[in-house]
């Protein structure tokens, strides 16, 4: 199918609206292949390549649709993954209410002793005979859950053979959050709010057949939600001085009594870094067009992170005995984080998980030195011990 | 002759009894249940820091004090800043001190402060209300520069209008302070100098502080990432992080020397305002520095409200502003070095 | 419409004759070898970029060049940056050859410099010698700003006493130039704007330079660290060195993002000022940076004359001098973007 | 003895002072006891306490003396060693001529190929029957080497074993520079200037007798040298703004018209960092004089090469169209180097050795991080391994 071909379609699709009523609309569309053009007919597409959503997303702007953060983990992580590995029966089920937005999804990878090392993880997955065959029994204990108090199901990584290697021993699966043995928990943050969870499983039931992949091949599983996560981070144009510089130049220019050339130096340092930042989104973002993705995405994530810590370090100390203050340390549950919305001191506070959220700084460093730079790795002394011997 | 800038026995020795101390009452988890209890500050602890005398060692005995110096007090607050402790002392023992001890006025046995906004680095009188005031929601007793008229002056008063604030440092918030009914207790260069003085202590004594900030920061780090594995190595064993955490050490070492040069020019009236700048300048950002790294370095568990490493964040962001962002000691600097623009 | 900061397929085509050309001629036993011979400037290379129309390409044809953009001719800069390869490119093809284009001017085949020196980031036109002119060596063509009193002019001279100078970098020295006979090429408005115009595209295209310089130390560095082993492995093993190496990386992305979007601008004529002051506040840096890290990363070897790297660090820092310091840029960026003091 | 008795002795001597030429005056005090009064009787010292060699040196200021950088390889290197390890003969054949500056050393530790990693020299050392006994015979070579072109003796760290692994098939010997085999090449930096040297060892002889320790523990007997090394640097006290930052601020001061704001609140960052560190060496020394030396000397070096750095490259940058200016780049041969004799761009040039000279900051890191701080060293793939089976 062209581009023609599909516009064609896609204003048929809207000449013909079949309701005003969203979620209905919705699942037209994904019943029409107009959802996401590269998935299968039948599973919301066309089987088109990817480049051409851009044809549908035109036609169909200003149609009912979904808050695409609301569904981002759905979309971004659990769909190519579900796409990828699962059964004809768990696509049928899972992936039209994941896009209308029917069914919100969680992602429950990271836990207390497994951040950075993600494939340490263990929450311990134990097979027992259910009534309709094959269950899983998990106990553990997730972290850094965002949306997991308003998710249906959760995509998930635990461990089913503690005997082997670390890779070796994990296995892939969709869990009903909407279950006795799956206890959320807000967990609060520096800056007061609680925006992620905890998730405390304990016997928690899934079928086997919501398996995706192999017993044991988890962890390759788990790759193709990441390498997903990855590409979605840093997508978007953003106009000069948007976002964190916008919120602190703004401050600098309502502020002239507070100036010092001190700070006007280090302003405008960042000012230049945020402003070759974003060119290089762009640069970024003209290279994937072109179909030649450059590797220079992590750079952009940790480039972020530096830039916008140093943007509200400087905030704060600009305001002085505002900068003293903060706005509110109410223990909230925000939806999105929003850098412009509150003050000087949130900006600071919060600008520090950047460097932690989705890949460590110091993780993204490994990857562009190994992958990018082709520099050695370091000697590896966890590859060929099993899982319950290494140190914890 | 050159300062002496290695700690004495004595100074050991009370540096043991007030960790002592906050090792009793200012554990993380004790400092962290009392930020969001109604009464953030420590008052029992306060009193007992009191009683031991660490709250007016530099004081003259004459006029009620211990007849030590700057430096034995800025070992206290060494130890206040390695347990972000929240006692007034920052408040009282140090700015409203040093205008009595200035003015020979004996000390008050009444927790007291300086009505200026915390951030102040060089004198101001003004007059109405100050914003962003430190340790004045336990405080019984008000200084307050006031512009008359008749020129500068220092007031005191009893009470005042004291609205807490919600404050960046949970561990020292701040207050808007409106003084109404007041005594004069200087006017005119008495008046000016004092609080000069006050401000010039203040800033060089908040190094000491922040000394204590960064060194419990930088091994508070070391501790986790000895112990923390990842990759099926103990985290600390990875070179990029012990290099950033060698180069903290480094940032340390030179933190504490310049916060041990500013608390003897202190003690001694010598070369203070050049020592002041270097360790206001050098220690605010050292602090921050250690602070930052300790929240990353930590991984997830430093970004949580329950882990304390937030708290040093806080206090360490909030002292960079007290008494003068690093930049504006370094134009003073400027001035008293002969490095104009 | 945003600016295209990829590379064409033209460009790259370019790119890589003029590396096929460089690699035949520029090599750094021969650059190096070069520095300490009696002509510091590699004439033939000159020469041959010339018939290969690299000199002129952003040169309308009827002005004698090839009627491409800037585009291209920042693609033959990174690589010339890439080889610290010593020819009178920045100064003739660039800078005099910016002159000439502004006032309509056909643009000579003989080598030119425009005399200011090396270091303006401003119109300035005064008279007697100018020091630390680039390129003026080997120059046969001098445009000169003079200050008159009828106000500013461009003189065109055809000789010149030039001083060649000890410089700091060896790859492009700086010489002193006095200018005796010279006819005038432009006046009032018309010389200030041309003049403006060259220096703005200097800075501009120089960035691209300085991108070409950052990554051929980083990609160098990469390369002997993977080759070098100490302590049973390969150092490029060590986390330490490996996530310097890739802040380093981060850092070049986003200079050549800058100093396309640079190019791209002076190509268009769009956001020229805004383009250029970041472009050249942030590519010098990251060359210096790059070139830092290559001689300590190279350990002894980088610090001595025999290895390349020195060429590099020499090159790189001149050129942060040059066409105006991160910080004048910068100063000029808190105008455009009302940013003010 | 005591400071008392250790004052009147020294009295004593320059009351009596045997001659007014500096040389004889030299050997006379070693004779004396007086040279190094930690020393043993009869090898230039009393066995007094090293604390106490500041009363002789008081008593004897003004007396002829040695330029202590032309003999500090020998005094802070070579003597401490062939104290500890050097036979009887050696320590009267080589102490005596060493300190009185009659013979100067050298020392043959740095390889091309052992830098960092010094344990890994490959300079070979076999064994060959002489004339008078066993002699050795070394081959490879040596780099950075300081004064070998002066030097008559050279301290050197060879490989008698290939086949352990590396740190035990280490000797420590003691050359004469002074044969045929022995080839001194200036070494050119960045600078121009030549400092070091290349040594080219072609079957230079060293008769066993000057083997100090025993075959194979070279590498414990270097730990001694290279401990006085750390010792002996930063142990000056400096006054304020002296060194790199004097000449940095006298340059600031006489360039008014360019000053710029950004400029000039990095000097004062800049200005502070010194003072900081200069405050540091003060209070390391007062650690010393109480007897309780801190670890804070590594960090003291890093310090100075960070500070050093930044300083000249801002001072390269204020200089504008000067800076693009060099002195000389005439190939020297300096004794000394002297940072404020010269200009900027030498300044900043020479500065990038001082994170590399000594102990590079990246090793200095690792020291401090395992050794100060006590933090886990790296998993290590070279210590059970042959040398020569080690990838090079």
């Amino acid at each position: 199918m062209d581009a023609d071909a599909l516009r064609a379609k896609a204003r048929e699709f809207v000449a013909n609206q079949p309701t005003t009523d969203r979620l209905e609309f919705l699942r037209a569309r994904f019943d029409a292949g107009l959802a996401w053009v590269h998935f299968p007919e039948g599973l919301g597409g066309l089987g088109a390549p990817r480049a051409l959503q851009s044809v549908v997303d035109t036609e169909l702007a200003g149609t009912p649709d979904n808050d695409p953060r609301r569904i981002g983990i759905g979309l971004g992580m659990a769909a190519p993954t579900i796409l990828r590995f699962g059964s004809d029966e768990v696509k049928k089920r899972f992936l039209r209410p994941l896009w209308t937005g029917e069914e919100i999804w969680c992602q429950l990878f990271s836990e207390p002793g497994a951040g950075s090392d993600l494939a340490a993880v263990g929450t311990r997955a134990r097979r027992e005979n259910g009534r309709d065959g094959d269950d899983w029994l998990l106990t553990g204990q997730k972290v850094w859950t965002s949306s997991a108090h308003t998710a249906r199901f959760a995509i998930l990584l635990a461990r089913t053979d503690p005997d082997l290697p670390k890779h070796q021993g994990l296995s892939y699966f969709i869990l009903d959050m909407d279950q006795p043995g799956v206890e959320v928990r807000p967990l609060r943050q520096i800056t007061g709010e609680a925006e992620f969870n905890e998730v405390f499983l304990t016997d928690a039931r899934i079928p086997d057949a919501h398996r995706l992949g192999a017993v044991g091949e988890g962890w390759k599983v788990a790759q193709t939600t990441l390498m997903n996560e990855r590409v979605a981070i840093g997508g978007n144009a953003a106009p000069r001085e948007s976002g964190m510089l916008g919120a602190v130049a703004k401050t600098w220019r309502e502020n002239p009594d507070r100036h010092t050339s001190a700070l006007h130096d280090r302003l405008l340092r960042h000012w230049v870094d945020a402003e070759a930042m974003r060119l290089a989104g762009q640069r970024l973002r003209q290279q994937l067009a072109a179909g030649a993705p450059g590797p220079e995405g992590s750079a952009m994530k940790l480039g972020f992170a530096k830039l916008s810590q140093a943007l509200s370090g400087l905030e704060v100390e600009l305001m002085a005995e505002d900068g003293l203050r903060y706005d509110d340390w109410t223990l909230r549950r925000p939806d999105l984080v929003d850098f412009t919305g509150r003050g000087p001191g949130y900006r600071y506070l919060r600008a520090k998980g950047n460097s932690i959220e989705g890949g460590t700084s110091e993780i993204l460093r490994n990857i562009i030195a190994e992958r990018v730079l082709g520099l050695p790795s370091e000697p590896r002394v966890d590859k060929d011990v099993a899982w319950k011997d290494l140190p914890k | 002759m050159s300062a002496t800038l290695i700690y004495s026995e004595v100074e050991e020795d009370l540096r043991a009894s007030v960790r002592d101390l906050l090792a009793d009452h200012a554990s993380p988890a004790a400092v962290l249940a009392r930020c969001e209890s109604d009464q953030p500050y420590d008052l029992e602890l306060w009193r007992l820091l009191g009683e031991m005398g660490a709250t007016t060692l530099h004081v003259p005995e004459e006029l009620g004090g211990q007849g030590a110096s700057m430096r034995e007090t800025a070992v206290v607050l060494e130890e206040l800043g390695r347990s972000v402790a929240p006692v007034p002392f920052l408040g009282s023992a140090v700015l409203a001190s040093a205008v009595f001890t200035v003015l020979g006025e004996p000390v008050p046995s009444e927790t007291a402060t300086l009505v200026v906004p915390f951030s102040s680095w060089q004198p101001v009188f003004s007059s109405g209300p100050v914003r962003s005031v430190a340790d004045a929601t336990v405080a019984s007793l008000f200084i307050v520069p006031v512009s008359t008229p008749d020129g500068p002056e220092l007031h005191l008063a009893s009470s005042a209008t004291v609205t807490p604030v919600t404050s960046l440092d949970l561990t020292r918030p701040v207050a808007d302070v409106t003084v109404s009914e007041s005594t004069v207790l200087a006017r005119g260069a008495d008046a000016s100098n004092a609080l000069r003085v006050a401000l010039l202590t203040g800033a060089g004594l908040l190094a000491s502080e922040q000394v204590g900030i960064a060194e419990r920061c930088l091994f508070d780090t070391v501790a986790y990432l000895r112990e923390r594995h990842q990759f099926g190595r103990a985290v600390g064993s990875f070179q990029a992080l012990k290099h950033r955490l060698a180069d903290l050490y480094q940032e340390l070492v030179t933190a504490r020397a310049a916060a041990r040069y500013a608390a003897d020019a202190l003690a001694t009236g010598e070369d203070v305002e050049i020592a002041v700048a270097v360790a206001a300048a050098h220690c605010s950002d050292v602090a921050v520095h250690a602070a930052e790294e300790a929240v990353q370095l930590h991984g997830g568990i430093g970004m949580t409200w329950e882990h304390p490493a937030h708290l040093f964040l806080k206090r360490a962001k909030a002292d960079q502003l007290a008494l003068g962002t690093p930049d504006r000691h370094r134009a003073a600097l400027a001035e008293l070095v002969d490095l104009r623009l």
